[in-house]
């Protein structure tokens, strides 16, 4: 579903695919330090003139002179003045935006990609599980279902990371934790953590959740996703309960350039949203 | 001319004795006039193997694509590999052999002599044949080659259709073999050595430079003249600064600060520099197989470079390829007598 | 580190190629030839500032990489400077030199670049003087050649 | 609209139309037969069999650039999209299998997102077939995957070589605009002339030509044979070169990347190049994941894409059936007997 933004001469025709829309960055937070630290990027666009989004959608992010790279949008829909990226340190556009300074100038395509069917959840429990900058793609998801807690039965998040520095959203896990049951987990033991120690496929073992009237919905490295769904499956979860979003390289996010099909599908413009009942009879190739 | 047979016998006995992994061979094809590279496993398959003037391709390549590919899947089968081996391939294996990419005791060579026979050349057959597709070509054993396609037949002079290398060529047998097949020739009755590479540069510098100019414009980087090189098995090229192999150890900084020695773009200066940077790292290594030359889909004349680079070697420096598997390279050799008078 | 002129052509209408100073890339080994050019500079010895100098540690170490991507960047001459044999730091580094820079030149001079626009040199700690000559030598065959476009990359 | 041409009045007709477009033909030069632009007198011949390289490069050239970006230090970046500018161009000796791919290039860069760089290519050029009226390569299969050698779809006109002269058909508005140019060149096509044609185009397709057994079995057969151990095999020769796929008339994958031109101020191009699914970092994730890395998995990918997925989402298959892929291919990798390989292993 591509929204057809407003025209704005002065950058280019609207219909240039590959044209990127320029932003702001509205506000740097440091989420993790380090070499494979993340960070969260506000931008705005210039102008106003930016393009509306869904759940589990992606954007192009442009660093002139570096190149592009897909990231999820990390902010709900219902956040109308900025667009929130969470982004990893890994490569050559990525380290770019983290050398970046609030106020510096990059461009913005999109948005790409299908969204997570939230509306079809309501009444559902919801079972969130993410391992580290996993939880990025699946936040918009977590901030619209307690936004209309109402709508939404029980809601658990399980997140996990490396060690507790690499905890990202720390802040925004606390506050969730009136409107949700929240499970934080670190791979190996630390002095200081009272929380479960482990990998995230372990701490929802630890916890089993129910899986009647429950949608799972899970994204992290990929070997995560992998004991999720199995341990998901064990506790009764039916393949069509069980969502997660899955990565390909991506250049162009417009299903032309060949590169992110997994099967007949083209993952920038089918997915990345899939239910595990999809994903299971497409070929292993994400 | 080479029996086949023998080929066919040696390789089945060293399948059903257990002694390789398999034998890397030639067979018919089915894509076009060119015979095609055989994995042979099943001592029964070894029927198959043939020898003509259709087996252009250079099987030392496989001996590296097989090291590679065992890296990757660890396969637990530690057994040689028996591969035919021209004169060309041969002194390709020593090379490798010489850098010791390949050990002496992972491969067993079938040396076969092209006696005073040659390969054929794809592109001079289509100049032949004005563009049409040849189905066969084969000795017709008095100095022609008889060449088949779909409206009819043809006989051309063997000199008209071999390859410039098999022309130029003055040892058409391997020195490093386990088996040999064949009777080593030493005079061949073609052209002198490096007759194609004076031709042009002989030429005046702007001609030189049109000629070149006109045929790196062409290229459109398909990199089949490196993927087919034996010589070129470096896992990450300097020339692919856009896509290099990254494995989950490769930090970020790697990845930014990487380089970005040629564009993506197959644009003249681009592909020029790709071309002599792949050239200077042939400078004593190339054999002269001709293959970057054959598979090129535009028809740049590839082998010219290395050969210009392999006669300054050998004039200058007194250095020949793949000859001996323990002297010293090219590169990493000097002797007093280098030429000095450049240099002012 | 002198900062090289911008290079100016200027055309007249007989169409010559006015003052062009030419974009030179010079390589000089750390122990002798960039001692050299520090000592021309003490001296204060008057010589045409176009030759950007890279200081490596040895001529050894300059990959044909570099010079021909000097020559894709757009240089108009590209020198390599190092030591004379038997004096090199590390023993046999100019040897090596020697022989990869000679195959570089053949095979640029082969693809049709103007072989005057590519110079290896020995220049010692104490001859100031020589690199000055050798710079001022370069630029002027370089003059007389105009820009370099064989191989620059088109902008 | 069915007109007759006088093979002598050929090069009149180029000279007519290059007033207004450039005019390209089938060149033989480097031993090979390409596209090149015909200058002012040359003559047009057409015995060229098939072009080595697709008519694919004028609508999809190897290298676009997309934009220019320039930004001064503290103020934001300028974009300047550039729209392909060049004129419009006429290119004869076009084979029915490159026209039958222009569709499917269609399908790719028109439908769902637009692609504004292959749409202003693709309005200003002019595709002037030739029907085959004898097999170009023998590698050709045109037949095994639904197209004949006289198809005219993706070609504005469609040419049948009679004796001395030319049956000249105009299948589109481009067609016909390019026909009436020379009007008086060409006479009304009578009865006698149709009869002819039906003729030779009858001939053509009785011509032998390679053959995929059972094209409508050879889906199915590769969706189950994903996971078998043939497809290694089959491709233990490839190099992995991309030769296959640059040749390819409907192969469309491509790279985007920056290439810079200076530093200070920021200046340089976005550029779309030619990509190609048999190079092994392709799919190479950031993480050094890389969902295909053996070559059997990469020509899996190649000969899925052109007779199973395209099948699934346009019910048409994306191969042409020209046999570039197969007489290219440096080792002898070949569509034809991997589809008939698939198509057996269906049948179990």
């Amino acid at each position: 579903m591509s929204d057809k933004s407003s025209s704005s001469e002065a950058i280019g025709q609207a219909d240039n695919i590959y044209l990127p829309k320029l932003a702001r960055i509205a506000g740097i937070k440091e989420e993790v330090p380090g070499a494979r630290g993340i960070k969260t990027f506000r931008i705005e666009f210039l102008d106003g003139d930016g393009f509306e989004h869904d759940c589990g959608q992606c954007a192009m992010i442009s660093v002139f002179g570096k190149g592009e790279s897909m990231i999820s949008i990390a902010s709900p829909p219902s956040v109308k003045e900025y667009k929130q990226f969470s982004i990893m340190r890994v490569g050559r556009v990525t380290t770019a935006i983290h050398d970046m300074k609030a106020g510096d100038i990059i461009g913005v395509r999109g948005p790409y990609g299908n969204t997570f069917p939230v509306n079809d959840w309501k009444g559902r429990n919801l079972v969130f599980i993410g391992g580290g900058v996993g939880l990025a793609p699946i936040w918009p998801v977590i901030q619209t279902a307690v936004a209309n807690r109402s709508d939404f039965g029980k809601i658990t998040v399980f997140y996990g990371a490396r060690t507790s520095r690499d905890i990202m959203y720390a802040a925004e896990l606390e506050k969730l934790r009136g409107a949700a049951d929240v499970h934080l987990s670190v791979d190996s033991p630390e002095e200081g953590w009272e929380g479960y120690c482990g990998f995230v496929p372990a701490n929802i073992m630890d916890k089993p959740q129910s899986a009647d009237n429950a949608i799972a919905i899970t994204c992290g490295p990929p070997i995560m996703i992998k004991f999720v769904i199995k341990n998901l499956s064990e506790m009764g979860f039916s393949a069509e309960q069980i969502y997660t979003t899955i990565e390909n390289k991506m250049k162009c996010g417009v299903g032309k350039c060949g590169r992110c099909n997994a099967g007949k599908d083209y993952v920038c413009v089918k997915g990345p949203v899939y239910s595990w009942a999809q994903l299971k009879d497409m070929p292993q190739e994400y | 001319m080479v029996a086949i047979e023998d080929i066919r016998a040696r390789a089945k006995e060293l399948l059903e004795s257990g002694k390789v992994r398999s034998v890397l061979g030639y067979r018919r094809g089915t894509a076009s006039v060119l015979a095609e590279p055989a994995f042979v496993t099943a001592p029964e398959d070894t029927a198959a193997l043939v020898l003509d003037a259709t087996c252009v391709e250079n099987l030392a390549l496989y001996l590296v694509n097989e090291k590679k590919r065992q890296k990757t899947q660890r396969s637990q089968d530690t057994r040689p590999l028996a591969v035919v081996a021209k004169g060309c391939d041969g002194r390709a294996i020593t090379v490798l052999l010489q850098e010791n990419y390949i050990k002496r005791d992972e491969v067993v060579i079938l040396g076969v002599s092209c006696e005073n026979g040659g390969m054929i050349d794809t592109h001079k057959l289509s100049r032949a044949l004005r563009g049409k597709a040849a189905t066969g070509a084969a000795f017709d054993g008095n100095g022609g080659i008889k060449v088949a396609f779909t409206a009819g037949e043809t006989t051309v002079p063997a000199a008209e259709v071999l390859a410039a290398r098999c022309l130029e060529c003055t040892k058409a047998y391997p020195l490093v073999s386990d088996y040999f097949f064949g009777d080593k020739i030493d005079e061949r009755s073609y052209s002198p050595r490096f007759t194609a590479v004076s031709a042009i540069a002989e030429k005046s510098p702007e001609e030189r430079s049109a000629f070149w100019a006109g045929h790196f414009e062409r290229c459109i980087r398909c990199y089949a003249c490196r993927a087919v090189c034996p010589m070129c098995y470096c896992d990450e090229c300097v020339v692919d600064s856009t896509s290099f192999i990254v494995n989950p150890t490769t930090s970020a900084d790697e990845k930014a600060c990487r380089i970005r020695w040629i564009q993506r773009s197959a644009s003249p200066s681009e592909n020029a520099m790709y071309h002599m940077v792949r050239a200077i790292h042939l400078a004593g290594r190339c054999t002269d197989c001709g293959e970057c030359e054959r598979v090129c889909p535009v028809n740049i004349p590839l082998r010219l470079l290395n050969t210009m680079l392999e006669r300054e070697a050998l004039e200058m420096f007194e250095y020949a390829p793949g000859l001996d598997p323990e002297q010293p390279s090219l590169i990493s050799s000097f002797r007093d007598g280098d030429p000095n008078d450049f240099i002012r | 580190m002198n900062k090289v002129p911008e290079a100016v052509e200027t055309r007249n209408d007989k169409n010559e190629v006015q003052d062009f100073e030419p974009k030179v890339v010079a390589f000089l080994c750390k122990w002798c030839s960039s001692a050299g050019s520090d000592l021309a500079g003490v001296s204060r010895l008057q010589y045409p500032p176009n030759a950007v100098p890279i200081q490596v540690m040895c001529s050894g170490s300059v990959s044909p990489m570099y010079i021909m991507s000097a020559f894709n960047k757009g240089a108009d001459g590209v020198l390599v400077s190092g030591c004379h044999p038997g004096d090199c730091h590390y023993l046999k580094g100019n040897f090596y030199a020697r022989r990869r820079i000679y195959l570089v030149q053949k095979l640029l001079k082969f693809i049709g670049l103007e072989p005057e626009r590519f110079r290896m040199s020995w220049v010692s700690a104490a001859e100031g003087v020589k690199y000055a000559e050798v710079v001022t030598d370069f630029v002027k065959d370089l003059k007389a050649l105009g820009p370099q476009r064989k191989l620059k990359a088109k902008v | 609209m069915e007109m007759i041409l006088k093979k002598d009045r050929l090069g009149e007709w180029a000279a007519k139309l290059r007033g207004s477009a450039e005019v390209f033909a089938p060149v033989f030069a480097d031993d090979s037969w390409n596209f090149c632009k015909v200058e002012p007198g040359a003559e047009l011949t057409f015995d060229h069999g098939n072009t080595v390289r697709p008519a694919k490069g004028f609508v999809f050239p190897q290298r676009e650039v997309l934009y220019r970006f320039r930004q001064e230090s503290g103020e934001a970046p300028q974009l300047t999209p550039t729209l392909p500018a060049d004129g419009p161009a006429v290119v004869f000796g076009v084979r029915p299998c490159d026209g039958r791919a222009m569709v499917r290039n269609d399908k790719v860069f028109t439908c769902g997102f637009a692609d504004p760089y292959y749409q202003a290519r693709r309005d200003r050029v002019v595709f002037v077939g030739l029907a085959c009226n004898a097999p170009p390569s023998p590698n050709c299969f045109c037949l095994s995957v639904g197209g004949s050698p006289h198809a005219g779809d993706g070609l504005d006109v469609l040419m049948t070589e009679l004796d001395g002269r030319y049956h000249v058909k105009a299948l589109t508005a481009k067609g016909k605009e390019i026909a009436g140019i020379a009007e008086a060149l060409f006479d009304k096509a009578g009865a006698a002339d149709s009869s002819e044609v039906e003729k030779v185009h009858a001939a053509a397709r009785s011509h032998p030509q390679r053959s995929i057994a059972a094209m409508e079995k050879v889906a199915e057969g590769l969706k189950r044979n994903f996971d078998s151990p043939q497809w290694d095999t089959l491709a233990q020769a490839c190099i992995g070169c991309g030769a296959c796929t640059y040749l390819c008339p409907s192969c469309h994958c491509f790279d985007i990347n920056d290439e810079v031109s200076s530093h200070s101020p920021l200046a340089g191009e976005r550029v779309r190049t030619w990509d190609n699914c048999q190079f092994p970092e392709f799919t190479m994730h950031t993480s050094g994941h890389n969902p295909r890395n053996t070559t059997g998995a990469r020509l899996r990918q190649r000969i899925c894409h052109k007779l199973l997925y395209f099948v699934e989402n346009h019910n048409i298959q994306q191969c042409t059936g020209c046999g570039r892929c197969i007489s290219h291919c440096p080792v002898g990798i070949d569509i034809v007997r991997v589809a008939n390989v698939m198509e057996e292993a269906a049948g179990q």
